[in-house]
């Protein structure tokens, strides 16, 4: 609503409406994240024995450190790559599924699937998938040993985690996509056909911008999915490796925190992640969200 | 249209295919492993082939672990999730898009900001907090010195203690804490006619009438579709239910599901066993799409036309 | 309507603007203070030209708006600072804002529903309301299945149900064609008759304002320019904006300068006596001007309108548009000068500068009873 | 009085825990033990510290090997036989005992599940390609390696690269230092120096012999798991913890006979004791008197001879007491495949000892794990050399170290 | 507009429907088969209730929407199979469906973008539209940023930009205002002139269609009631239907009887001489009653409207509704009985049950050159 001059005047029921999520919202994130940062000034010994207060120091060991940087980059990399394909790909999809066509009915059913498959157990199938002797790739494997192993080589793990990272992320983005560009009017197509525009050409003219909320909608939420949300793919496909090829940030937190009993290390790693995703998120609202805000 | 779009059509058929085929591909051979028995995998490694052990290996899961138990612990935390999401995110939607409230942008950012870290980050601190909802106020309590000036008078400080870990709302909880509902909700809202509001206030309908009466139904397919999607996501959670649970009768089917990959690597997994309880487990949530798929397309629907 | 809750049926109030504005942000005021009565069961039509901020001041009016400042007083009470339920007012808003999920009978009952009026009750109501909108046949169907005609009828259904003191009419009739358009005008006219309520009416329709108002208000960019009958509007228009905003095709403003006795055209024709001097505007409504062989003034057609029952001839005279109404069959040659004539006393003029009138400058104005033709 | 233990397991060893639990609750009716399965020994540890720091943590934990130190120093346990001091502690075999006791030679925890590293061969396909004898150096190993390749068999030998089993164990039983101060056993403030040591050679070696075609990596494997290419038969040798046992074993049934003897040693080097693996169970602080007498209580009963012998014949892995040993040779199942593994695997954990092979008391450890995978995997796929890659570990290993001095800043080893 | 490239800019052509039928499904025919042909450069206006199909003419012949069956013949080309940018069409459509992402001068250079003009040329060309349409100072802005009638304006140049043989237009003028309205309907029927395209006006409004039409196409229901010039439409009309549907207020229709010499009202009132025997329908404009004292014809007035221009009485004979149209002034005592008479020479016949015309009941029925009150 544009004008607040209309709406309802109320004091304590909108508190109220919105407690019980603001309640849920400050113990279960709030606090937790607060903790987080809270440790990254600290030394913390994991079972609370002691902590020491040290300042920036935990900051400027992580900042320091090639490998967080490393970390970093691959997350960035994976960002741009598996999130654009993330959405590139159900964005195709969901063109040729608006489309009437006999295919389109059985895929708005079909392409929702993986939602409803847990993570972990896909993993086994796609590491078996991308198998180098018994997989999609063994005759070309055949062919030219060594071409393809993600089990040695990084970037081969890498392609494979995109694979299964795109697949899980179709039906979110597919749905959405699709929501986006059954609500184009239909006389938008008609005026842009008595235009002389066909139906190719009107992807990019119309059915494009006209869906830029939902793809950027999409984005936003995949950009900050792929640098948090990958990490039961990595966890059953790759665990890292090889050589920490594929260790996002993500995991390298997980690994630090969880496994490595390093609660400040990892929850500062977290506090510059957080930060990280919301000057990207803050950005992509600055430069991007203003732009494709029209009235229809 | 009168159109030639042939051309379009058959590529959107062919991307179409293609789709289905990447979808249904990795469903096909968990599928087709978990016809197999563990005999065969040990010695050709997963299936590209269908077996005929389909129903012994599920007859195994069913027998030999809690999975069927755990399926009806992912049922009640999947449903409550949704249900809790779209109740609350609907609320609090509601709240900031349709009250007069100065902070309902700063309401909006604190809600928001949830979808920027998942939980499985925050799951150690998150476990502190569960293990006593009372801790934060426990702290509060000692860091502003009121405890010291309770202790004073009543001769102890309050440490309230209320541990949700290996409960229903323990399990459900932290997943309802994200913002992406409110978002959802908050974006159709916008897209509604405001005249509609104006209307329903002529007609004397005061906040409570309007949201009964008006907006809910207006937002059937939205909650539908919200519902879905949450719905899937949590009965596809791992780590949370992992943590969170200790009890095989309180963790969830996926949980249950990952237990059955040993932990030593001396073993080679049951994977025919395994895959036939992730048919097993993905049997409800399959059906759930199918079922609603409609709602899925349609109450995301972003502006009404 | 028959046997109606006088609990629920409220008694026509006056409304009272004192001092009212409004504006939307810091920079623009869409309102500036304007003061107006309105009398108790008066109808009043809003006119104005898009963007004016008509529906803004409906909505002040029903409290779906607050005032930027000043008073609103609905029946002796002060009600700027009360919930829209609590005034009293109906409205049929410009675009329906029907309940898509509610039936016809829903949506009419709505307020009726909130008011907690009994079931019995309220499908007697409906049953009324909709024999006299020719709904009745209607009543189970959801908007989305009804014409944009029908809708509009719910619409206007919803908001005279409850038998109000105060009904704002928001543009209401504006999607219906001409057929539709006129039933439904008088349809408006008879129920204003029968329940009485002050009512206040924006429309973009000349045909509407001039047939449903008690009085017209005029507004130009949120301030008041004229606020009277119909008749005294249309005869006696306050400013050449008025002027120009009504009839239908509308009065022609001609820039005249006065020498003292005469007014004269910029090629100097003299079109009227006058004894001003300096800059003025000359008004004549088209189907004023005496087209006859006689005629002082010349001009040449440029384009014929014909309207069936009439035509428009539009003409040129000293490079201004002069459009002239002639009834049907008066038989003209295109080709040739035509002469014409201004009868002085259907003459309007109007300062140069502000636009506004002077009245009573050529006697008075009202028309003779009879017009002839050359 | 009830209490709980947390455990990690899953799978089958979980299975045997539960019958455990199951047996223990129905011996008696004093005490009754929830055992709690937290699906991995990292979420249990996790789950432990919140729950210690909010004070409802359980009065059992299992925990691995590796997060020895941890425990040692986080205050939150009692050691074992501070608790129990009248128990023979030194039934324990001293490789066993070594890996979990204080500078003052005090069990902290008591060893559980037990493993160590084994060499496991494919007799049938080594006699084929016309090995007889199963190797016992490393050059041995190579020999037969070269003979398999030769006969065409694809995978002569296949290893994951593990730290456990390509540093740890490698070291211990070569009497390798990893770092300075023993290990770690003298101070906080060790340094790595398994760059510096044999080790380094060695793992050069596997690159050039995985170069070579002798050895193969999991990732080299056609079933993607290197445990799943020797129980297959795609790899003739392996090293690999004793828990394997059991399921080569049942693949192998019928198909290929299974040899298992101690890990290959470098010509040269006199064998010394390798590490006893898996977990051990600790007593954590901060439950009532009662809870305590309960978690001893169970703890008794663990350490009894059947209860071990139950475990060993259901999981793989070791029983690592003397009495129990002593039992097992005497039954009629001594030589049942069930307890293949619990003589050579004791015999290759009590092999003599140096300061060096009691055991890992480093801090971080779990991370210097990760560390030295994702370097020698680079050294692997041929980013690197092996030696840049050990050096890069012991460099970011020592930071660790330095924080995790800083961490437990004023703390002592006990 | 000067300086046209002709490579686009198309012929004007004639457009012929031959025996083409619409239908949506299979149960309801939207339109049976019609033939007719347009003349190239012709204007045709088609006139019609909501829901009788017009809409889904234009978009057939623009190739939107499939024929069921039948032909489309454009400039002597079967079209009915070819894709809406092989048939030379432009169209405006009902809801403007301007591009709300495209600022206005790319929305209406986008067809011309389409179709490989250069930049330069497109950039000329939407100046000289936008100078015509006075859009030249929004030609940066995006739809959204518009006023109502600004929108529809864009839509019109996005259609008229390619100069092409035929245009078709939905109702583009429904949702501006009265003012606005008729400076385009000026504004359109100019540029109907300049570039001669064969022109297809669907509208719900008289004065369009009276004023722009070469011819009116009446449709009800998908048929044709009657198609020719607006003076024929409105002074013979074919049925009742048409003569209800032109006029504002429309034409009164009585049904009458004929005892084989003179035409009665239910009351026994004679109307006029006829020798026809039986039910008729005898229609008569507001405009043409004549009220005079000698009038044999009584009747009271109900309601008037005062329209400024001219007065609206309503009244009724023989329970039957009677609308008199009187030009402003005629002073009449509204509480006594009206004396009416209706000329001869202004009155229609319809058969009773089709209510198709016949034809020179009363002679020829082309209006007198003067009419005279009382
Ligand atoms: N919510 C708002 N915020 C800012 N400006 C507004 C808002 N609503 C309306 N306006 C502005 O106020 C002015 C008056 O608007 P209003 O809707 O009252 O016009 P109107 O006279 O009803 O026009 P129309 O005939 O087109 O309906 C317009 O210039 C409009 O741009
Ligand atoms: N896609 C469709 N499927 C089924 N029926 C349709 C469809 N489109 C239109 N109709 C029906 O066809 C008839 C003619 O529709 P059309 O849009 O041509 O009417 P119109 O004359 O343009 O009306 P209006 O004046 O209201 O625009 C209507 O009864 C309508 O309900
Ligand atoms: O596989 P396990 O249980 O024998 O243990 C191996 C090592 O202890 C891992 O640290
Ligand atoms: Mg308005
Ligand atoms: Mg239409």
């Amino acid at each position: 609503m544009s004008s607040d001059s209309s709406l309802f005047s109320h004091r304590w029921l909108p508190a109220l409406l919105l407690a019980p999520m603001m309640l849920l919202i400050v113990l279960f994130f709030y606090v937790p994240v607060f903790q987080a940062f809270y440790w990254s000034f600290f030394l913390e010994q994991p079972f609370g024995g002691g902590s020491e207060f040290v300042g920036l120091q935990n900051f400027q060991r992580v900042l320091g450190d090639p490998e967080f940087w490393a970390a970093t980059g691959r997350t960035v990399v994976f960002m741009l790559t598996a999130s654009s394909l993330a959405v590139v790909v159900p964005l195709m999809l969901a063109i040729a599924a608006d489309r009437k066509i006999g295919m389109s009915y059985p895929a708005r059913n079909i392409l929702v699937w993986p939602k409803g498959i847990a993570g972990a157990s896909i993993g086994v199938v796609f590491a078996f998938i991308f198998n180098p002797f018994v997989g999609l790739m063994a005759p070309l494997n055949a062919l030219f040993p060594g071409l393809w192993n993600p089990g040695i080589n990084g970037t081969d793990a890498f392609v494979t985690l995109v694979a299964a990272h795109v697949w899980s992320g179709i039906p979110f983005n597919f749905v959405i996509l699709l929501a986006g560009l059954r609500s184009i009017p239909p006389t938008m197509y008609q005026a842009a056909a008595m235009d002389g525009a066909g139906p190719w050409r009107r992807i990019f003219d119309v059915q494009l911008p006209l869906i830029m909320p939902q793809l950027f909608l999409t984005f936003v939420l995949e950009f900050t999915e792929s640098i948090t949300s990958v990490f039961a793919l990595i966890d059953t496909i790759t665990g890292g490796g090889p050589g920490g090829a594929t260790r996002l940030l993500v995991y390298k937190i997980y690994v630090d925190g969880f496994r490595g009993f390093d609660l400040s290390g990892a929850s500062t790693q977290t506090a510059i992640l957080m930060v990280f995703v919301l000057l990207l998120a803050a950005c992509q609202f600055y430069f991007v969200g203003r732009r494709i805000n029209y009235e229809r | 249209m009168v159109e030639n779009a042939r051309s379009i059509n058959i590529a959107a058929s062919i991307l179409l295919a293609i789709g289905i085929l990447y979808i249904v591909g990795p469903l096909y051979l968990t599928l087709s492993t978990a016809s197999q028995s563990y005999e065969y995998m040990l010695r050709n490694g997963l299936a590209w082939v269908p077996g005929t052990e389909l129903f012994s290996n599920m007859r195994k899961v069913i027998q030999d672990t809690r999975i069927p138990i755990q399926m009806l612990n992912s049922l009640i935390v999947a449903f409550s999730n949704a249900l809790a999401t779209c109740v609350l995110s609907f609320l609090s939607a509601y709240a900031i898009v349709y009250f007069r409230i100065r902070w309902a942008g700063v309401a909006f950012a604190l809600i928001l900001a949830t979808i920027m870290l998942p939980l499985d980050i925050r799951v150690i601190t998150t476990y502190q907090v569960a293990a006593n909802i009372f801790s934060p106020l426990n702290a509060v309590l000692d860091f502003t010195g009121l405890n010291s000036l309770i202790e004073m008078a009543f001769g102890a400080p309050v440490q309230l203690e209320l541990s949700v870990l290996d409960t229903h709302f323990g399990l459900i909880a932290p997943l309802v804490a994200h913002g992406t509902g409110t978002f959802l909700f908050r974006q159709f809202f916008l897209t509604l006619p405001k005249d509609l509001f104006k209307a329903a206030r002529m007609d004397g309908a005061g906040p409570i009438r309007f949201l009964i009466d008006i907006l809910l139904p207006l937002a059937r397919t939205s909650f539908a579709s919200l519902f879905v999607l949450t719905f899937l996501s949590g009965w596809t959670q791992y780590l949370w239910p992992l943590v969170g649970a200790s009890t095989p009768d309180m963790q969830t089917a996926v949980v249950g599901l990952a237990r059955l990959v040993p932990d030593a690597d001396g073993q080679v997994p049951d994977f025919p066993m395994i895959m036939a309880g992730a048919v097993l487990v993905s049997l409800v949530p399959l059906t759930m799409i199918a079922l609603l798929q409609r709602f899925l397309v349609q109450g995301l629907v972003l502006s009404e036309k | 309507m028959t046997a109606i809750d006088l609990s629920i049926r409220a008694a026509a109030a006056e409304i009272d603007l004192i001092g009212v504005t409004k504006s939307y942000d810091a920079k623009n005021t869409i309102i500036p203070p304007i003061d107006v009565t309105l009398r108790p069961g008066e109808f009043t039509v809003v006119l104005g030209p898009s963007g004016c901020g008509k529906s803004t001041l409906l909505q002040m009016i029903a409290g779906l708006e607050r005032v930027s400042g000043g008073k609103i007083v609905i029946g002796g009470r002060e009600v700027q600072d009360l919930e829209p339920k609590h005034r009293g007012c109906a409205m049929v808003f410009q675009n329906y804002a029907l309940y898509p999920h509610m039936t016809v009978a829903e949506n009419m009952a709505y307020s009726l529903k909130v008011a907690g009026v009994s079931k019995a009750e309220r499908t007697r109501r409906v049953a009324d309301v909709a024999k006299m909108l020719g709904l009745a046949d209607f009543l189970a169907r959801k908007p989305g299945q009804l014409s944009g005609g029908q809708r509009q009828r719910v619409a206007i259904g919803r908001a005279i149900i409850r038998e109000p003191g105060v009904l704002l009419f928001d543009e209401p009739l504006s999607n219906l064609d001409a057929q539709l358009r006129h039933d439904m005008r008088v349809e408006l006219a008879e129920l204003h008759r029968r329940i009485g309520a002050t009512s206040v009416f924006v429309t973009h329709d000349q045909v509407e304002a001039m047939t449903l108002a008690d009085r017209i208000l005029i507004l130009n960019k949120g301030h008041i320019e004229q606020f009277d009958t119909p008749k005294a509007i249309y005869h006696h228009p306050a400013s050449v904006f008025v002027a120009k905003f009504i009839g239908s095709p509308p009065m022609n403003i001609l820039q005249v300068e006065g020498d003292g006795s005469v007014l004269r055209l910029a090629d100097g024709q003299s079109v009227a006596n006058y004894s001003g001097k300096g800059k003025f505007q000359l008004g004549i409504r088209p189907e004023d001007i005496v087209v006859n062989a006689g005629g002082s003034i010349k001009t040449e057609i440029r384009y014929r309108e014909d309207l069936g029952s009439h035509e428009i001839l539009e003409t040129k005279i000293a490079e201004q548009n002069l459009r002239i109404a002639m009834p049907f069959g008066v038989e003209i040659d295109t080709t040739q000068t035509l002469s014409l004539s201004f009868p002085q006393a259907r003459l309007h003029l109007f300062e140069g500068e502000s636009g506004r009138a002077i009245a009573n400058a050529f006697g008075d104005a009202q028309p003779a009873s009879v017009k002839e033709y050359q | 009085t009830d209490i709980e233990f947390w455990y990690g397991n899953t799978g089958p060893v979980e299975t045997a825990i539960k019958a455990q639990c199951d047996a223990f609750n129905a011996s008696q009716s004093k005490d009754r033990v929830n055992c709690v399965g937290q699906g991995s020994y990292e979420v249990s540890m996790q789950k432990a510290i919140a729950a210690y720091r909010a004070k409802n943590n359980p009065v059992l934990i299992q925990f691995f090997d590796a997060g020895t130190l941890d425990l040692m120093l986080s205050d939150a346990i009692e050691p074992v036989q501070d608790l129990m001091p009248d128990v023979k502690w030194d039934q324990y075999i001293a490789g066993a005992r070594a890996y979990y006791e204080t500078s003052g030679g005090k069990l902290v925890a008591q060893p559980y599940n037990s493993s160590t590293l084994l060499f496991y061969t494919n007799k049938t396909l080594l006699e084929k390609a016309g090995i007889m004898q199963t190797p016992t150096t490393w050059e041995e190993v190579m020999d037969a390696a070269r003979k398999l390749k030769a006969a065409g068999n694809a995978c002569p030998f296949v290893t994951d690269g593990d730290t456990w089993r390509v540093l740890e164990q490698f070291s211990a039983r070569h009497g390798l230092p990893i770092a300075t101060k023993n290990n770690g056993y003298d101070g906080l403030d060790a340094e790595y120096v398994m760059n510096t040591t044999f080790a380094a050679k060695h793992l050069a070696n596997l690159v050039e012999w995985r170069n070579e075609g002798l050895v193969r990596l999991a990732a080299d494997t056609k079933a993607g798991n290197y445990t799943a290419a020797f129980n297959a038969g795609e790899c003739a040798m392996m090293e690999q913890s004793s828990g394997s046992y059991a399921a080569a074993a049942k693949a192998f049934d019928g198909k290929y006979e299974l040899t298992v003897t101690m890990a290959p040693m470098y010509k040269g080097y006199e064998r010394r004791n390798t590490f006893v693996g898996g977990a051990s169970i600790y007593v954590m602080k901060g439950r009532g008197k009662d809870e305590i007498e309960a978690a001893k209580a169970f703890l008794d009963f663990l350490r009894k001879p059947e209860q071990q012998m139950f475990f060993t014949a259901n999981t793989g892995y070791v029983p690592v007491t003397n009495d129990v040993l002593d039992a097992i040779a005497k039954s009629d199942e001594a030589n049942s495949p069930k307890y293949a593994t619990a003589k050579v695997g004791v015999e290759s954990m009590n092999q003599p000892a140096t300061p060096a092979t009691r055991g890992i008391r480093l801090g971080f450890y779990v991370q210097f794990r990760e560390v030295f995978m994702e370097e020698t995997q680079k050294a692997f796929a041929g980013q690197q050399t092996m030696q840049v890659a050990l050096d890069n570990t012991k460099k970011r290993g020592d930071q660790l170290l330095r924080r995790f001095e800083q961490t437990y800043k004023g703390k002592k080893l006990p």
